[in-house]
């Protein structure tokens, strides 16, 4: 059955594709490059696609053939707007009438800058300083002061110090501002660099924290592949 | 013909239209306004996309053209064209993008994050090398905690790991990840409003 | 005790503005050394000295969304190293893996050839995608280092994990890396596998430590002090209920 | 509005979508999706456009919201915003930035040279006369300079040297006019637009370390203008050798590394390989109280209770590269959830995940009664990043869904008719490989869920996810990631899945890469333990 070949012929290349691609770990081939470039060129033709598809297409092309029948689904105006942007986007394509696309650039890196502060403001620095209340447990330390378990409320409160003073330094570790002292590298004020230090501690382990992350993240990933790989042979074998 | 846009009408165009999606995104009041430049951006960027595309495909073009390296060049040309001409024919649900997909792309990609996972691997191993300063001591010995304590080693359980030292490690760097995203909070603010006060003018103003 | 995102966002405009009139002429005031900016003027030097070319990669985040800012500080920093290096054997080249990206890298390289008069030099192929996703543009990127066409990367921008393959291709072939990005896994693969890593916020001073304007430098200083009027409110918040509850028990 | 596309004539359409109709006609797509009710009647200008445009098409009228619709989205957007007005201070100091800034005076273009001569060499005046009337430039003030470029400066380091028939006819006169420019013609660093226009000068960032040093202004523009001719002979030369390896061989890679990266790699790959040929299950598995899974518990004990046909949104979003490591915990939880036949509604803000929600269902889960009839529904790709999430979270009706879910009005299926609202569904899950991704779910829907958020993560996104379980009130109420939580999950359902036969590789991959790097810094430590460098080095990259 032609569906069962193309299947079959699906997991070979899988296979196939795979095995090229894991043994760049062990050096850079020019096979390996091979499929370096199909694979640039497939994800750019398929991002290509759906962009068109689910974008261009709907978003452009679609109301611009229904206004040229008299049909506006969308305002004129808009429509207007949206064909004389893309074009000068377009013109971007030819070196010497590129500029005239300028506004149209600079019109994305206004929006984008926009959603960036936006997003800082609205979706980070708010919402982290405000999850600050449960560095320490308020709860247990309310508990702990009723019940006249002072050792436990204490306890309460040298946890959160901690994890506040991790959030703090952390965040002062960064302080840019420092003053000139001749030859000598610039200095911060003592507190600060002091903080900082404290600070530069607690970020090498969140770092390394995030880097274990990433590298079972990436051990998962082979330990699928090789999976893959193993499942393809004994396969082949059993045939 | 005199084809350059003066910069102050893209300074202009960046300014107003920042300012404009920046106040409608913290007042009310504006969300039809917002979601019009938007809808133009989402538009504009799937065409910037395609100018992407056409970038791709002009540099190596030229590299076939010019016989450098060929080979490799004119297979992205064919995977690019064959892979959009097909997606675009049959849909993204196509059988056959599906079959490329699935079948090309997929197991590409994940190979190559496989094969993160050696050199990042390399990386810790030879991290000592270029940094054996506290630090560096402070990173392998928490990187070590957090490895011991995601699973047992060589079938090994090891309970100090998992259940004491690495619950420790994990609490810590919660409360310093917050302090390190408040930073890159404040960096991305400023950046923005470089951007909102036509300071940094990267749209060639 | 909290603060509205108006109320932010308009002390941080204040605050450059400030800064930009304010103390910007005093010598003694300068920012603390980041090795990484110091080892990539080292590394521009070198590649202007012996004619190789650096890539300044610009991420592939896109212009949509937060991470817009990350790839900001890059076109800021491929200006300032075009500004020097344009005038070199093999000028930098910017990739990144974003269309809208890629049209602001070939404006900001093209608006600064046509500054120094070189305009002619201008290439659009300078300013590129080297594919379309995340992990393609990593993979796009890899044979300008492993055959050595680039002498190092300043990765300054959106990256995933795909940058711990730039990273690692870098480190096989010798080359010099460094950079940042605006997501913590990514600095923590940075931190461990680039030469000179970009950590935090670092990424987003990329213009006041490369003299790219005056305001670099003020929006640098005004960070400074919403860290600490943050850092206020910061311990505020999580010290109140502490103090509530105590109030409550009294 | 009304929308009516019977009028689409044949011969309007360009050609290349004539073309794809053409193709289209010749090979008949079969068909496959029966038409909608909601349908306007099929126009005859559509018969003849290619299935994949017709079904866009149809996706997209459906999707044209009613003046109601319209109504509540924007309802929906406002929900989030602060009610504070802005400081009138922006709208006074965006202003300045109109100030007039010349950047380029209108020059008339030069004829394309009819010779051979390239373009550059007629644009020599031109590009002088136009660099003369620059004054919006961001120069910075001349600067101390690096001895790179002062170099630089030196006729001797001149990549291209010009041909005698240039220099013959080179327009020699440009230099003593760009000399004699007067200060004020020159490029500064003064600020020529926003509201910093005016400002000069910029303060030092640390004086003797971070120079990035601008060639001085004057000289350089000499310089430029008389290596224009240089370098455009060297530009063609340099542009087109990029692809050429650098022949730089005091950058070889030294021989003992390239071995040690083999070793490492040969012993990362045998330690992964060998419990998967031997298939071997001796690594214990977490215990069912192990209290770092206590966020997984809470996800098996909800999906335990759901009764059954409660539909489940599930935002599938996962990056390619990682659906490997996803596919077991997700494969994990989603058996449960089709177990306790939950009707399962995926969506996703990634272009690929839609095809990987498909995937995993196929490869991993395809016993189940409803993958095998298709019984599910795939909303597909939510276009438009962070506003389009945010607009499906207000009102998941109104939202604009890709071409991929034009197969059939979504809205219509039997999981979905009871779904006016997010909260309407039973549970809302995001799988996801990216801590971004999670948060933006968390941050847009999390307020707007009363039953909280649960998410399938990577082993990367956890150390960001886990402070939202932990927030008051917790709007992420459970989390399972990596294989060590599919492994838990499968242990808590007492059955046997991907996790358990990644379980063992896991732990010996892991085993191996702990010694791999213990070995390697014990290497780095001792055997190429140079004196000078710890003292070079103790500010660190960290520091």
């Amino acid at each position: 059955m032609p569906s069962d070949l193309l299947s079959q012929a699906g997991i070979v290349a899988a296979a196939l594709l795979t095995l090229i691609t894991l043994s760049y770990a062990f050096g850079d081939h020019p096979v390996f490059r091979i499929v370096l470039y199909l694979f640039i060129g497939i994800a750019a033709g398929y991002a290509g696609a759906i962009a068109i598809e689910d974008v261009i297409l709907p978003q452009l092309v679609f109301p611009v053939l229904d206004a040229w029948n008299g049909v506006f689904q969308i305002a004129p105006a808009d429509l207007i707007v949206r064909v004389v942007l893309s074009a000068l986007l377009l013109l971007k394509l030819s070196p010497r009438a590129a500029n005239l696309g300028n506004p149209v650039t600079a019109l994305l890196a206004g929006v984008g800058a926009a959603l960036a502060i936006g997003g800082a403001v609205q979706g980070t620095i708010l919402p982290q300083v405000g999850a600050a209340v449960t560095t320490f447990n308020a709860a247990q330390f309310d508990l702990a002061m009723q019940g006249g378990h002072y050792g436990e409320s204490i306890q309460v409160v040298v946890e959160g110090t901690i994890l506040l003073l991790a959030t703090v330094s952390t965040l002062a570790y960064f302080h840019f501002g420092a003053t000139a002292r001749g030859s000598q590298p610039p200095l911060r004020p003592i507190v600060v660099d002091g903080l900082a230090w404290v600070g530069s501690i607690f970020i090498v382990i969140t770092l390394a924290t995030l880097f274990a992350g990433v590298l079972l993240a990436a051990l998962s990933a082979l330990i699928e592949r090789l999976s893959f790989l193993v499942g393809v042979a004994n396969m082949l074998m059993g045939q | 013909m005199r084809t350059g846009i003066r910069a102050p009408v893209s300074t202009a165009v960046a300014i107003a239209v920042g300012f404009l999606v920046l106040i409608s995104l913290l007042i009310p009041g504006l969300e039809d306004l917002r979601n019009q430049i938007l809808n133009w951006a989402i538009l504009l960027a799937a065409i910037a996309l395609l100018l992407g595309l056409a970038n791709l495909f002009q540099v190596h073009f030229n590299k076939v053209r010019d016989r450098e390296k060929p080979v490799y060049s004119s297979i992205l040309l064919v995977a690019m064209l064959v892979t959009f001409g097909l997606t675009l024919w049959q849909g993204s649900q196509g059988d056959v993008p599906k079959w490329i997909f699935n079948n090309l792309q997929l197991p590409i990609e994940t190979g190559l994050m496989a094969v993160l996972a050696v050199s990042l691997t390399i990386a810790a191993a030879r991290f000592f090398q270029s940094r054996s300063d506290l630090m560096g001591f402070v990173f392998i010995g928490a990187l070590f905690i957090a490895l011991l304590a995601a699973a047992p080693v060589f079938g090994l359980e090891l309970p100090i790991f998992t259940q004491v030292v690495g619950p420790i490690i994990n609490s810590l760097s919660i409360s310093a990840a917050r302090g390190l995203l408040i930073g890159v909070g404040l960096g991305t603010l400023a950046t923005g409003l470089r951007i909102l006060l036509g300071a940094d003018r990267p749209y060639g103003g | 005790m909290s603060i509205s995102p108006e109320v932010l966002v308009a002390l941080a405009l204040f605050f450059i503005l400030l800064f930009s009139v304010w103390g910007r002429n005093n010598p003694r005031r300068v920012f603390r050394s980041i090795k990484a900016f110091k080892e990539l003027q080292r590394n521009i030097e070198l590649s202007v000295e012996d004619g190789s070319r650096l890539q300044i990669g610009l991420g592939s985040g896109g212009l949509l969304g937060p991470q817009s800012a990350a790839a900001f500080a890059g076109l800021t920093l491929l200006r300032q190293v075009a500004d020097i290096a344009s005038d070199s054997d093999q000028p930098p080249i910017a990739t990144t893996g974003d269309g809208a990206l890629m049209l602001l890298a070939q404006d900001t390289l093209r608006s600064t050839y046509r500054r120094l008069g070189i305009r002619e030099q201008f290439n659009s192929k300078l300013g590129r995608v080297t594919g379309l996703t995340p992990f393609s543009h990593a993979a796009g990127a890899l044979p300008l280092i492993l055959d050595r066409s680039v002498l190092g990367s300043a990765l300054i921008g959106s990256y995933g994990n795909e940058v711990g393959l730039i990273a690692g291709a870098s480190q096989r072939a010798n080359g010099f890396t460094t950079g940042g990005s605006d997501r913590l896994s990514t600095q923590a693969i940075l931190f461990a596998a680039a030469d000179e890593p970009l950590i935090g916020e670092e990424i987003y001073a990329t213009g006041a430590y490369t003299n790219a304007g005056a305001a670099h430098q003020a929006s640098l200083r005004s960070q400074d002090l919403l860290r600490w009027i943050l850092i206020a409110l910061l311990i505020i918040t999580a010290l109140a209920p502490l103090f509530e509850g105590s109030q409550i028990v009294q | 509005m009304s929308y009516q596309s019977s009028q689409d004539p044949e011969d309007r359409l360009p050609d290349w979508l004539k073309a794809l109709r053409k193709r289209q006609s010749e090979e008949p797509k079969e068909e496959a999706k029966p038409a909608q009710p909601s349908q306007p009647p099929a126009a005859e200008g559509e018969d003849t456009e290619p299935t994949w445009l017709r079904e866009i098409r149809e996706r997209h009228r459906r999707e044209q919201p009613t003046d109601e619709e319209l109504l509540a989205e924007e309802r929906a957007l406002t929900d989030t915003q602060p009610t504070a007005p802005i400081k009138p201070l922006e709208k006074r100091r965006i202003e300045t930035p109109f100030e007039p800034i010349e950047l380029e005076k209108p020059v008339e273009k030069i004829p394309e040279p009819v010779s051979k001569i390239p373009d550059w060499l007629t644009l020599d005046e031109h590009g002088e006369s136009s660099a003369a009337e620059e004054t919006a430039d961001e120069f910075t003030q001349p600067e101390k300079r690096t001895p790179a470029f002062a170099d630089m400066e030196a006729e001797a380091l001149s990549p291209g040297e010009l041909p005698s028939w240039l220099q013959a006819i080179r327009p020699s006169e440009t230099f003593p006019e760009e000399d004699n420019r007067s200060e004020e013609m020159l490029p500064s660093s003064e600020e020529t637009a926003g509201p910093l226009a005016g400002l000069v000068g910029v303060l030092p960032a640390e004086p003797e370390i971070v120079q990035f040093g601008k060639p001085p202004v004057f000289s350089a523009r000499l310089d430029v203008t008389e290596s224009q001719a240089r370098h455009a002979a060297a530009f063609s030369r340099l542009v087109a050798a990029e692809g050429r390896p650098r022949e730089d061989l005091g950058r070889q890679v030294a021989l003992p590394t390239r071995v040690l990266n083999w070793i490492i790699s040969a012993a990362v790959f045998l330690a992964v390989l060998f419990p998967l040929i031997v298939q071997s299950q001796g690594t214990p598995r977490p215990e069912v109280d192990a209290v770092q899974f206590a966020a997984s518990t809470n996800i098996f004990n909800a999906i335990d209770v759901l009764p059954p046909n409660a539909p489940v949104l599930i935002a599938f979003e996962v990056q390619p590269a990682l659906y490997g490591e996803l596919s077991a915990p997700a494969a994990a939880v989603l058996s449960h959830l089709l177990d306790k036949q939950a009707r399962l509604v995926f969506i996703s803000t990634q272009p690929t995940g839609p095809a990987l929600a498909d995937r995993l269902l196929q490869e991993h889960l395809s016993a189940a009664p409803s993958v095998a009839t298709g019984d599910y529904v795939n909303l597909g790709y939510l276009s438009g990043g962070m506003a389009a999430l945010r607009s499906f979270t207000s009102d998941p009706r109104t939202a604009t869904l890709s071409a991929a879910a034009a197969v059939q009005n979504p809205w219509q299926s039997t999981s979905l008719l009871a779904v006016g609202q997010l909260r309407d569904f039973a549970m809302v899950f995001v799988i996801t490989s990216e801590a971004e991704d999670g948060r933006a779910w968390i941050e847009q829907a999390g307020s707007s869920l009363p039953q909280g958020l649960y998410i399938v993560g990577s082993t990367q996104s956890a150390p960001l996810l886990k402070p939202y379980l932990l927030s008051d009130p917790p709007t992420l109420r459970g989390l399972v990631d990596g294989f060590g939580g599919a492994t838990f999950y499968e242990r808590l359902r007492n059955t046997d899945g991907l996790g358990r036969t990644y379980w063992d590789a896991f732990s010996y991959g892991l085993g191996a890469i702990v010694l791999l790097i213990l070995l390697g810094g014990l290497y780095s430590r001792l055997i190429h333990l140079r004196p000078e460098k710890p003292a070079a080095q103790t500010e660190g990259k960290s520091a």
